[in-house]
C-alpha cells in the first residue's frame, strides 16, 4: 500500500500524480474464503479490515452488488456521538467514538472527523429531564455529556434562535463536544483500501443469490451472480437488505426497511458551528467541508426499497429547521436522496449469531449506523473470528425479542404527559 | 341568569367575528355561529333517521344549512343542526334506530365551522388540503374528512352552483386553521393575478 | 457609453424601458426583459465570479438553468439577500443590487487565486492524503482553513420577511417545458377538454422559438405561431399556464412538485407571496424539458469570454447582446452554425472551428461557407489565451489519429463552443423510468417508463423543429386519451454532432488543465487520476472528484465526465452506468418546500377556553404536545418556586382551581363496551357500576404502560374514557385499531370528546363548598356521591359530568362542561371561590401534589419500557382476566426476571435539596468509571406541604431497597438518599374521602 | 407522496393515512398458550419482502377505516386495496420481483 502523506503527495504532484495506483484490486472471486462479508458499506469494510488486523484473518472476501459505499454508508448525514442513554448502547457508540477519534491516522486515509460538537435541543421540560437523564448516565459511564443553558446554547451555536418566539422556544440543550461528523465516502474508500492491503478481496457487482447449507443446516457458502462462492463463516451486513439475504437461509427477521431521506443545501460560506439535532420538532442540522447544510430527519412511514420517498417528509423537515433557524429561508435545497434503513422492533441493532449455524448478522441499525461503522466493525470481527461476541455487542442478539431484554433508545425519550 | 346563560351565550373560540376577505381576491371566510353538531355511528344504518337520509353515498352531505347529515364513513356520519334541534334530535334518531346497536354523541362544543366561500375558494383551500377540489372529483354535495395543513378538517362542499365550503375542525385548531385560510386567501389571490400575469 | 455591446437592434426585450441595478457596486442599465446575465454582457462584463477550489475567473457560461459559473448574491433589500443566484435567471429590474462570490479581497484581485497555482497539489482527493498530523491540527488548523476557502456565497444572516404559499393542485394532463414540444402537447391535450397545467421555468414561454427567429412553422415566422398558441391556451378555462415556474421533483404516483417565482422580478412585492410550490396530482405528465449544449474540453475551457455556442445565439437573438465582437465558434457538431449564421448576420465578426472533417459535416458547412464565414474543419482547439477575458483560441488541425499539426491563434474576445446535446431526462429519470443509451445521439434517452408519463421533443433526443411539435401534440393528445395527430411543416433544424470527450491535444497531459465541471473545478485530468486509483463506478468518481455535485447538479458535465471514464476503462458508456437523478432540477429554496408553514403555522398551536382568562391572570405556559398549558401563575415578584409553593398550599389547605381540559376524552358506547374495555385495559370493568369511577391502566401490546386515566361508566353500555394529554390520539388510534381489525364482532363506537368537555379541576378541602350553590340535580353530600364516583347535573346551569377524583390527593371534582361555557362556569367557580380563598393553578403545581402523593405520569415514571408491576400498580392487573392487551408480554423471561426497576420513593439527607430529574443513582459513589447505575430519579420537587424536597426514582430491586441508602448525581458529586415509599403526604389516603 | 385507493373513499394522498405494517398478522386467540418463542414471533418477526407486500392502512384523516393493500416494496406501484376481512383478488405469491409498471399497467 502506497502510504499517503503530505510528501507523497508533493512527489507525485511534480510527477503529474501518475504513480497513484489503485486504492484497491479488483479482483475475482476465489472459490472459497475463511470468511465471506455480504455487503460493501462501511460496516462490512470496517468488519474486514478488523478481521485483518486485529485477529490475523485475511482470507476475506467482501461481496458488494453494487459499487462500495453506496448504501446507507454514503447516503446519511454523518453525525457521530455516543451519548446514548442505555449502558449498552453508550458501551457500543462509545467504543466506535474511540476509534473514530484515531481513524484517520489508524488507516492513513483522511476521514474528516471532525469533532465540531452535537448539540441536542430541548424544547419542552419533558426534553429537559430527558436529556439531563443522558447526561448523568453517560458522566457514570465515562462519556462526555454536558447540559447547557439556552445562553449557553446560543453562545455555542450562534444561529439558533433562543428568543422564545418560537413556536417550541429552545429551553437548552445536550452537549457533547467529542461528537461531530466525518466524511461517509471516505470511511469507505479508507477502510476498503486498508484491508485491501492486507489480502481481502473486495469484489464489487457481486450479488449474492443464495445461501447455501449442508445436511445439518450450517451454511457453507454463497450463491453469486459471480458464481459459488464457500466460506466457513459468512457475516451478512446488507443493511436494508438484510431481510432479503437471510431470507435465502430460511431466517425471518424482526426488521422492516424504510425509506430514509436526507437533503443538502447548496455550499456556503462557514455559517453553522456544529451539529443540531432537535427531536421536538424532527430534524438535525450541519455544515459540511464544503459548506452545505445536511439536513435530514425521519423515515417515510411505509416499508420501501425504492430509495425514495415523498415531498411531505422533506416539506416536514424544512419546515422543522425553518422555525429554529428562520434566516434559512432564502437557502436552496440543492440535492436530496434517499436510503434504505432496516429498523427492529427496539430500534437497536442485532449484531451476533443467527440460528443458522456459521451464519452471522449485523443489522438494524436504523437512522443511526454510520456513527457505529468503526466500532461494529470492530465488535462483528471479533465475533466472526472467535464465533462468540465482543462483551460490546453481547447484549445486541437476536434472542432478546423472544425475552423481552429490549434495549429501546427511542422509547426511552418518549414523549407523553 | 345561569339558565339564560347555557342558552345565549356560547364562547365560540373565533369569536362572532365578521366575513373577511383578507386578500381582498374574492375569498369570503366567516366563522360559522353557535351551531349543534352529533356524531353518529351505527352499522347497518337502514335508509334514514329523524328524517335524515343515512343512505346517502360515503363522503356525501345532504340536507341545507340548518340541518344537514354528511356521511363521512360506512357506519360515520356527522350531523350539524340549528341549536333549537339540539336537545330533541339524538332521542329522536334514536328512536327511529331502535334496536340497532348506534351511538349517538354530542360534539356541538367539539366541532367549529368556519365557512369559505368566492369563485377562488377552492383555491384557498387547496393551499392546505391535498384533495382534487374540483367539480368531478369533488361536486357540490361533496363531504369528507381531510386535512389542511398540520390539521384535520372535515370539508363540505354545499349544494348549489356557487363555491361555498364548510370547513369543520376541532375546536382547539380553530385559531390555526382560520389564520391558515386567511393566508392562503392571499397566497391565492396572488395565483389568478400570475397566471393571468 | 451605456450598454457598448447592445445591438442596434433585435431581441425580445423593451427598449422602451430601462432598468438598472448594480454588479459590485457599479451601476449597470439594461432593459425589461433582460436577465442580469445578459444586461451584464450588454455592458461588456464578463468576469463575474470566482471558482470553488482554485478561484480561477470565471464568467458566464449559459444562458440558462445549466450555468455553473455565474453565481451572484442578490440583495432585494433588507432580509431579501440570498446567494449563488445563476445570473441566467434572475431577471433583471430597477434596484437590485448583485455581488460576485468566493474571493477576497475583490473579483479583479482575489488572494484565493493562489490556489490556482497550488493545483499541482490540490488535484482529485488530495485531502483524502493529507492534512492527518499532527491529529490534533485537523480540527483547529485544517478543517477550519478548508472550510473558508470553501462554499461559494454567504448564507443569509437574518430572517426572511418574504411569505410562501402552497398549492395542492390535480390536472389530467401536466406539461413541463413551454418549448416548441410541451407548446405543441399543452395544445393538444387542452383541446380534448381535460384539465392541464403548463410550467414553464422561463419568464416567457416558448423555448428554443424565442431565439429562434430565422424559424417557420407552416409557413409562418415561428414568433407568430407561438404568440397564436399562447393566445389559444390563454382563452382556455381548462389551462393553467404557469411561467417562472420549474418542475423540480417527479415523486410517486405522478406527484410532481413545482416551485413557482412569484414576486421576485417585479419592483415591489407587495404583500404576495415570494414563491409558491405547487404540489400537483397529474392524470398524466408529458416531460418537454428540452435539452443542455455540452461544452468542449480543452485546456483554459473557463476562460470568462467562452460560453457554449447556443447561449451565444441566445444573447444575440433574444436579448439583443452581443457576447463579443470577435467570435470563434467551436464545435463537433451542426448546431453551432445555426449560431454562427446567426451571429453573423448580425454584424459580429465570426470563424468556426468544427472537430469533424468536412465529409463528417452536413449542409451546414455550405450555409455558414455560403455566408462568407471562415470555417476549419478537422481542427481541434489545443487552449485559449487571457486570463480574465478570453483573447484568442489556439487551434490546430487534427488527424484521424488525433496528431496535431501547426498552432494557430485565432484572436477573438468571445468563444461559443458546442460539444454537443445532452437530454434532459432529470424528470424522467426521478420518476424512475429507466434510462436507455442511444449511440446515434450519444445521450440517455427515456428508456422504460415507471409512472404515467411520456417525453416529448428534446428531453427525447428529438430535435428538428418540425419532429418536435409533431412529437409534442401526439404526447399530448395521447395523454388526455386522445388518438389526434398532427403534422407540421417547419424550417429543418441543423442537427447532428460527433461526440468527443476531451478535445484533442498535443501538450503534456500533465498540464493541461481542461475543465468538465466549471464549478466545483474539476479537470479531466482529476477523472482520469480517479479511474487510475480505482474508482471505476461513476458514482465512485462523482464522489472522488466531485464532478456533478455543483449547484448545477452537473447539467452541463456529466456527460464529459462519463466519457472520459468510459474511454479511461475502454467501456461504453453505459458500461461505466449513468448517475440516478435525484429531486431537485435546479435548487429550490427552503422557504417554497416550507410554504406558510412558518411560526403560528408551524404547528398548530392548541389552546382551551379557559386560555385566555390563564393570561389575563399572569399565567406563564408550557407546551405539551401540540397544547400550551398554564404551568404557573406567578404573582408580582413571585419565580417558579415561590409560585408553586404557594399554589401547593393552597391546594392542601383551602382550594385550588386546575385547567385539566387538555386531558383526552373517547365516549366508548355499545352493547360490547364493557367487554370491549375489558379487553384493552388491564383492568376488570364488567362489574363497574354505571355512575362509578375506575382509574385504568392500559398496555401495548408488548407489556409497556402505553396510558392510564380515570374512566366513568356513564350507562350500561357507554364509558366516559379519559387518557392523557399526549396520549389522546394514541390511545384512540390503538383503540380502533384493535376495535377494527381484531376484534370486529364487537358492537362498539369510539368517539373523541376530548374538545366537547372542558375539564375544570377543583381541588382542595373546600372543594365542595365552592361549587355546592352553582350544582344543580346533584347531592353532593360525601355519602350519596364517594371519591371515584361521577354524576350528571347542572352547574350554573350547564350540564355537566361532575367526576368526584383527586390527582392531588384532596378532596376533589373534575367538573366537565361543554367548552363553550367553560369560561363562564370557571369564571362564577372563581367568583364563589373568592371568599375561600380560591387560587389557580398551573401544570407545575399539578405534578408536586400527586408526586406527594406517590401517583405517577405517564411519560415521566414510564418511558416506553415499564411495566405496571415496575411502578407497583400489578395489583390492577385484573387476575381473573384470560388475556388483555400485552398480558402475554408480562410473562416473558426477562420481564419476570428479577433486577427490574421499580417506582420507590427518595428522601435526600439534606431536606433542602433538590435533586435533578434524570438524576442516576448508584449505590456506592466511590466505584471506579463505568459505574453501575442502579436507575433514575423520575421527578422531584420541593414539596411546601412536607417542608422538604421529595423525589420519585425507578430503582433496580427497588421495592427491596427501603430505608436503605443509595446516592444520587447532582451537578457537583453525589448526594446521599435513603429510599422510602413513594407516597410522602397523607400516606393513609384520609383527606380524599373527606 | 403515494396516492392511495381507500376502499370506500378512493384515491387519496398518503397524509390522510398511518401505514401499520404488514397486514394478516392475526391476533392470537389464546396468547396465553404460545411459547415465548411464538409470541416474539408473533410481535415482531415481520417478512420484510422485496416486492410485492401485503401492508395495512389506516385512512385515519378520511373515513376512518382500516384496510388492507397489496404493494410493491421496489416500485411501491399499488397492486390493490381490500377492506379488512376481505380476501385480495390479485395472485401474485409474496415473493413475486417486481411487476409491470403503472405505464404499463395503464395500457
Amino acid at each position: 500500500m502506497r502510504r499517503f502523506s503530505l510528501s507523497s503527495l508533493l512527489t507525485e504532484s511534480l510527477k503529474g500524480h501518475r504513480g497513484w495506483g489503485r486504492q484497491w484490486r479488483d479482483p475475482q472471486p476465489k472459490p472459497a474464503y475463511d470468511v465471506v462479508i455480504v455487503g460493501g458499506g462501511g460496516h462490512g469494510l470496517a468488519t474486514a479490515y478488523y478481521l485483518a488486523t486485529v485477529h490475523g484473518i485475511t482470507n476475506v472476501a467482501v461481496l458488494e452488488k453494487g459499487w462500495i459505499g453506496g448504501g446507507n454508508t454514503g447516503r446519511n448525514t454523518t453525525i457521530i456521538r455516543s451519548n446514548y442513554l442505555y449502558d449498552e448502547s453508550a458501551a457500543l457508540y462509545e467504543h466506535a467514538l474511540k476509534l473514530w477519534e484515531g481513524l484517520s491516522q489508524e488507516l492513513n486515509y483522511n476521514v474528516m472527523f471532525s469533532q465540531r460538537g452535537v448539540l441536542m435541543l430541548a424544547h419542552n421540560l419533558h426534553d429537559v429531564q430527558s436529556f439531563k437523564r443522558h447526561v448523568y448516565a453517560n458522566r457514570l459511564n465515562g462519556i462526555d455529556n454536558e447540559w447547557l443553558t439556552k445562553e449557553e446554547c446560543k453562545e455555542f451555536c450562534p444561529p439558533i434562535d433562543i428568543s422564545g418566539s418560537l413556536r417550541y422556544p429552545v429551553l437548552g440543550g445536550a452537549l457533547q463536544r467529542r461528537a461531530g461528523t466525518a466524511r461517509h465516502d471516505a470511511v469507505a474508500w479508507g477502510y476498503a483500501r486498508g484491508a485491501d492491503a492486507r489480502g481481502v478481496d473486495i469484489i464489487q457487482n457481486c450479488e449474492v443469490k443464495g445461501i447455501r447449507r449442508d445436511a445439518s443446516g450450517a451454511a457453507i457458502g454463497v450463491e453469486t451472480t459471480r458464481g459459488y462462492i464457500g466460506a466457513k463463516r459468512i457475516g451478512v451486513v446488507a443493511a436494508g437488505h438484510t431481510s432479503t439475504v437471510m431470507a435465502m437461509a430460511d431466517v425471518q427477521m424482526p426488521l422492516e426497511s424504510y425509506p430514509l431521506q436526507a437533503l443538502v443545501s447548496e455550499p456556503v460560506k462557514p455559517v453553522f458551528p456544529c451539529v443540531v439535532m432537535s427531536n421536538a420538532v424532527h430534524a438535525y442540522i450541519s455544515q459540511s467541508d464544503k459548506g452545505e447544510l445536511v439536513i435530514g430527519a425521519g423515515t417515510d412511514q411505509y416499508t420501501s426499497y425504492s430509495q425514495q420517498g415523498g415531498l411531505h417528509i422533506t416539506t416536514h423537515t424544512l419546515d422543522a429547521i425553518c422555525e429554529v433557524f428562520p434566516q434559512f429561508t432564502r437557502m436552496r435545497m440543492l440535492r436530496s436522496w434517499g436510503g434504505i434503513v432496516d429498523v427492529t422492533p427496539d430500534r437497536s441493532p442485532i449484531i451476533g449469531k443467527t440460528p443458522v449455524e456459521n451464519l452471522f448478522v449485523n443489522c438494524g441499525w436504523g437512522t443511526g449506523g454510520f456513527k457505529a461503522t468503526p466500532g461494529s466493525g470492530h465488535v462483528f470481527a471479533h465475533t466472526l473470528a472467535t464465533g462468540t461476541p465482543h462483551a460490546i455487542n453481547a447484549p445486541f442478539t437476536l434472542d432478546r425479542f423472544r425475552t423481552g431484554r429490549l434495549i429501546d433508545e427511542a422509547a426511552a425519550a418518549a414523549v407523553a404527559h | 341568569m345561569l339558565e339564560a346563560l347555557y342558552r345565549t351565550a356560547r364562547a365560540l373560540p373565533l369569536g362572532r367575528a365578521p366575513a373577511s376577505d383578507p386578500a381582498r381576491s374574492g375569498i369570503v371566510i366567516q366563522p360559522a355561529g353557535a351551531e349543534a353538531r352529533f356524531a353518529l355511528r351505527v352499522r347497518d344504518a337502514g335508509a334514514s333517521a329523524a328524517g335524515l337520509p343515512l343512505d346517502g353515498p360515503i363522503n356525501s352531505v345532504r340536507g341545507n344549512d340548518r340541518r344537514w347529515i354528511a356521511r363521512l364513513g360506512p357506519d360515520e356520519w356527522l350531523i350539524g343542526s340549528d341549536e333549537s334541534e339540539a336537545d330533541h334530535l339524538p332521542s329522536a334518531i334514536a328512536a327511529d334506530l331502535g334496536e340497532r346497536a348506534h351511538s349517538i354523541v354530542d360534539v356541538s362544543h367539539r366541532n367549529v365551522g368556519i365557512d369559505v366561500s368566492g369563485p377562488l375558494a377552492a383555491v384557498a383551500l387547496n393551499a392546505g388540503c391535498p384533495l382534487d377540489l374540483g367539480d368531478a372529483a369533488f361536486p357540490p354535495g361533496s363531504a369528507t374528512r381531510t386535512l389542511l395543513g398540520k390539521a384535520e378538517i372535515v370539508l363540505i362542499r354545499h349544494p348549489g352552483g356557487a363555491p361555498r365550503y364548510r370547513v369543520e375542525c376541532w375546536r382547539s385548531f380553530a385559531t390555526y386553521v382560520h389564520a391558515l385560510l386567511a393566508e392562503a386567501a392571499i397566497g391565492a389571490g396572488s395565483t389568478e393575478q400570475a397566471v393571468r400575469r | 457609453m451605456a450598454q457598448p455591446f447592445r445591438l442596434s437592434r433585435g431581441g425580445r426585450i423593451d427598449r422602451t424601458r430601462p432598468v438598472r441595478f448594480t454588479f459590485n457596486g457599479r451601476t449597470v442599465e439594461g432593459f425589461h426583459g433582460d436577465s442580469v446575465a445578459s444586461a451584464l454582457l450588454a455592458n461588456g462584463i464578463h468576469l463575474v465570479g470566482r471558482s470553488f477550489k482554485y478561484h480561477r475567473p470565471r464568467g458566464i457560461l449559459s444562458h440558462g438553468p445549466d450555468e455553473p459559473s455565474a453565481l451572484l448574491s442578490v440583495d432585494r433589500g433588507p432580509g431579501r439577500i440570498d446567494p449563488n443566484n445563476r445570473a441566467s435567471v434572475v431577471e433583471a429590474r430597477d434596484g437590485l443590487k448583485t455581488l460576485s462570490q468566493n474571493h477576497w479581497p475583490s473579483l479583479e484581485h482575489d488572494i484565493g487565486a493562489v490556489n490556482d497555482l497550488l493545483s499541482p497539489v490540490f488535484v482529485a482527493g488530495f485531502y483524502y492524503k493529507t492534512f492527518m498530523w499532527p491529529r490534533k491540527f485537523w480540527d483547529k488548523v485544517y478543517e477550519p482553513f478548508i472550510r473558508a476557502a470553501a462554499g461559494l456565497g454567504k448564507a443569509p444572516a437574518v430572517a426572511d420577511p418574504d411569505r410562501y404559499a402552497n398549492r395542492h393542485a390535480h390536472c389530467d394532463v401536466l406539461v413541463v417545458g413551454a418549448g416548441p414540444a410541451g407548446l405543441s402537447a399543452a395544445l393538444a391535450a387542452a383541446r380534448t377538454g381535460k384539465r392541464v397545467i403548463l410550467a414553464d421555468e422561463g419568464p416567457e414561454p416558448g423555448g428554443a422559438l424565442l431565439h429562434d427567429v430565422t424559424a417557420e412553422i407552416d409557413g409562418r415566422p415561428a414568433a407568430e405561431w407561438l404568440s397564436a398558441t399562447l393566445a389559444e391556451l390563454d382563452s382556455r378555462e381548462n389551462v393553467i399556464l404557469l411561467p417562472r415556474t420549474t418542475a423540480f421533483g417527479y415523486y410517486n404516483h405522478n406527484h410532481v412538485a413545482l416551485a413557482e417565482r412569484v414576486t421576485d422580478h417585479l419592483p415591489s412585492p407587495g404583500t404576495a407571496p415570494r414563491e409558491r410550490l405547487w404540489q400537483v396530482r397529474a392524470g398524466e405528465v408529458v416531460l418537454a424539458g428540452g435539452s443542455h449544449e455540452r461544452p468542449l474540453v480543452f485546456a483554459d475551457n473557463d476562460r470568462p469570454g467562452i460560453l457554449l455556442a447556443e447561449s451565444v445565439r441566445v444573447f444575440v437573438n433574444r436579448y439583443g447582446v452581443a457576447p463579443g465582437r470577435r467570435i470563434v465558434f467551436a464545435t463537433s457538431g451542426a448546431s453551432a452554425y445555426a449560431a454562427a449564421l446567426d451571429a453573423k448576420a448580425a454584424g459580429l465578426a465570426v470563424t468556426l472551428v468544427d472537430l469533424r472533417t468536412e465529409s463528417e459535416c452536413g449542409p451546414e458547412l455550405a450555409r455558414l461557407k455560403a455566408a462568407g464565414v471562415e470555417v476549419l474543419t478537422g481542427h481541434t482547439v489545443i487552449g485559449a489565451k487571457g486570463t480574465k477575458r478570453v483573447t484568442g483560441l489556439i487551434v490546430a488541425p487534427v488527424d484521424r489519429a488525433g496528431r496535431c499539426g501547426a498552432h494557430r491563434v485565432l484572436e477573438c474576445d468571445c468563444v461559443g463552443m458546442s460539444g454537443g446535446w445532452t437530454p434532459a431526462v432529470h424528470l424522467f429519470s426521478q420518476s424512475r423510468g429507466k434510462l436507455a443509451y442511444d449511440e446515434r445521439l450519444d445521450a440517455f434517452l427515456p428508456g422504460t417508463s415507471a409512472q404515467a408519463e411520456r417525453s416529448a421533443g428534446a428531453s427525447k433526443g428529438t430535435y428538428d423543429l418540425a419532429a418536435c411539435l409533431q412529437e409534442g401534440f401526439a404526447a399530448g393528445a395521447a395523454a388526455a386519451g386522445s388518438d389526434e395527430r398532427k403534422s407540421f411543416t417547419a424550417s429543418p433544424t441543423l442537427t447532428g454532432f460527433k461526440p468527443v470527450r476531451a478535445m484533442p491535444t498535443d501538450a503534456d497531459p500533465t498540464k493541461v488543465r481542461a475543465f468538465v465541471d466549471f464549478q466545483n473545478d474539476v479537470t479531466a485530468k482529476d477523472i482520469k487520476l480517479a479511474v487510475r486509483e480505482g474508482f471505476h463506478s461513476i458514482e465512485h468518481v462523482k464522489r472522488y472528484t466531485t464532478t456533478g455535485m455543483a449547484t448545477d447538479q452537473g447539467k452541463t458535465s456529466n456527460m464529459n465526465a462519463l466519457g472520459i471514464v468510459a474511454g479511461q476503462l475502454d467501456k461504453t458508456l453505459p458500461g461505466v452506468g449513468t448517475t440516478t437523478f435525484r429531486p431537485p432540477y435546479t435548487p429550490v429554496t427552503f422557504g417554497t418546500l416550507v410554504g406558510p408553514a412558518r411560526h403560528a403555522l408551524f404547528d398548530p398551536i392548541r389552546t382551551t377556553p379557559i386560555h385566555e382568562w390563564a393570561e389575563e391572570h399572569g399565567a406563564l405556559f408550557e407546551n405539551v404536545a401540540l397544547w400550551r398549558r398554564a404551568w404557573y401563575f406567578p404573582k408580582s415578584g413571585e419565580d417558579l418556586h415561590a409560585a408553586v409553593a404557594r399554589e401547593c398550599e393552597a391546594v392542601r389547605k383551602g382550594v385550588g382551581i386546575f385547567d385539566a381540559s387538555t386531558l383526552g376524552k373517547i365516549e366508548v358506547v355499545g352493547p360490547d363496551a364493557a367487554e370491549f374495555m375489558n379487553r384493552i385495559y388491564v383492568n376488570p370493568w364488567l362489574k363497574l357500576e354505571v355512575g362509578r369511577c375506575r382509574y385504568g391502566l392500559m398496555l401495548k401490546e408488548d407489556g409497556y404502560i402505553l396510558d392510564d386515566g380515570v374512566v366513568a361508566r356513564i350507562a350500561p353500555d357507554c364509558f366516559h374514557v379519559t387518557t392523557t394529554t399526549g396520549g389522546a390520539p394514541r390511545v384512540l388510534a390503538h383503540m380502533e385499531d384493535y376495535l377494527q381489525t381484531e376484534w370486529p364482532d364487537l358492537k362498539v363506537f369510539l368517539t373523541s370528546t376530548t374538545e366537547q368537555w372542558a375539564v375544570i379541576a377543583l381541588q382542595g378541602p373546600k372543594a365542595r363548598a365552592v361549587i355546592a350553590p352553582l350544582v344543580d340535580g346533584i347531592d353532593l353530600s360525601p355519602e350519596a356521591f364517594p371519591h371515584m364516583a361521577m354524576r350528571q347535573g347542572t352547574i350554573c346551569g350547564v350540564p355537566t359530568r361532575l367526576f368526584r377524583v383527586s390527582f392531588t390527593g384532596e378532596l376533589g371534582f373534575e367538573i366537565n362542561v361543554p367548552s363553550d361555557h367553560a369560561r363562564a362556569v370557571w369564571e362564577a367557580i372563581w367568583e364563589a371561590g373568592q371568599q375561600h380563598g380560591i387560587t389557580p393553578y398551573g401544570t407545575e403545581t399539578m405534578h408536586v401534589l400527586r408526586a406527594e402523593k406517590g401517583y405517577i405520569i405517564i411519560g415521566q415514571e414510564t418511558d416506553g419500557t415499564v411495566t405496571p408491576d415496575d411502578v407497583g400498580l400489578a395489583g390492577m392487573i385484573a387476575k381473573a382476566k384470560k388475556d388483555f392487551v400485552g398480558k402475554r408480554s408480562l410473562a416473558r423471561p426477562d420481564v419476570v426476571a428479577t433486577g427490574r426497576k421499580q417506582l420507590v420513593g427518595l428522601v435526600t439527607d439534606d431536606p433542602k435539596l433538590v435533586l435533578d430529574e434524570g438524576a442516576q443513582i448508584v449505590d456506592d459513589p466511590a466505584q471506579p468509571i463505568p459505574m453501575r447505575m442502579l436507575g433514575h430519579v423520575t421527578s422531584s420537587y420541593w414539596s411546601p406541604n412536607c417542608g422538604r424536597s421529595i423525589a420519585m426514582a425507578l430503582v433496580a430491586d427497588g421495592r427491596a431497597l427501603q430505608g436503605g441508602p443509595l446516592h444520587v448525581t447532582t451537578p457537583e458529586g453525589f448526594a446521599r438518599v435513603t429510599v422510602v415509599d413513594p407516597v410522602f403526604f397523607d400516606p393513609k389516603g384520609e383527606r380524599i374521602h373527606a | 407522496m403515494l396516492l392511495i385507493a381507500c376502499p370506500y373513499c378512493g384515491n387519496r394522498p398518503e397524509t390522510e393515512f398511518r401505514c401499520g405494517g404488514q397486514a394478516h398478522i392475526a391476533r392470537p386467540t389464546d396468547p396465553g398458550a404460545l411459547s415465548d418463542e411464538q409470541w416474539a414471533q408473533h410481535l415482531f418477526v415481520r417478512s420484510n419482502p422485496r416486492g410485492v407486500h401485503a401492508e395495512r392502512w389506516n385512512h385515519v384523516h378520511g373515513c376512518g377505516r382500516w384496510f388492507n393493500a397489496r404493494r410493491d416494496t421496489v416500485s411501491d406501484r399499488f397492486i390493490e386495496t381490500y377492506k379488512m376481512g376481505e380476501t385480495p383478488k390479485s395472485q401474485d405469491s409474496n415473493s413475486t420481483l417486481s411487476t409491470s409498471t403503472q405505464a404499463e399497467a395503464r395500457a
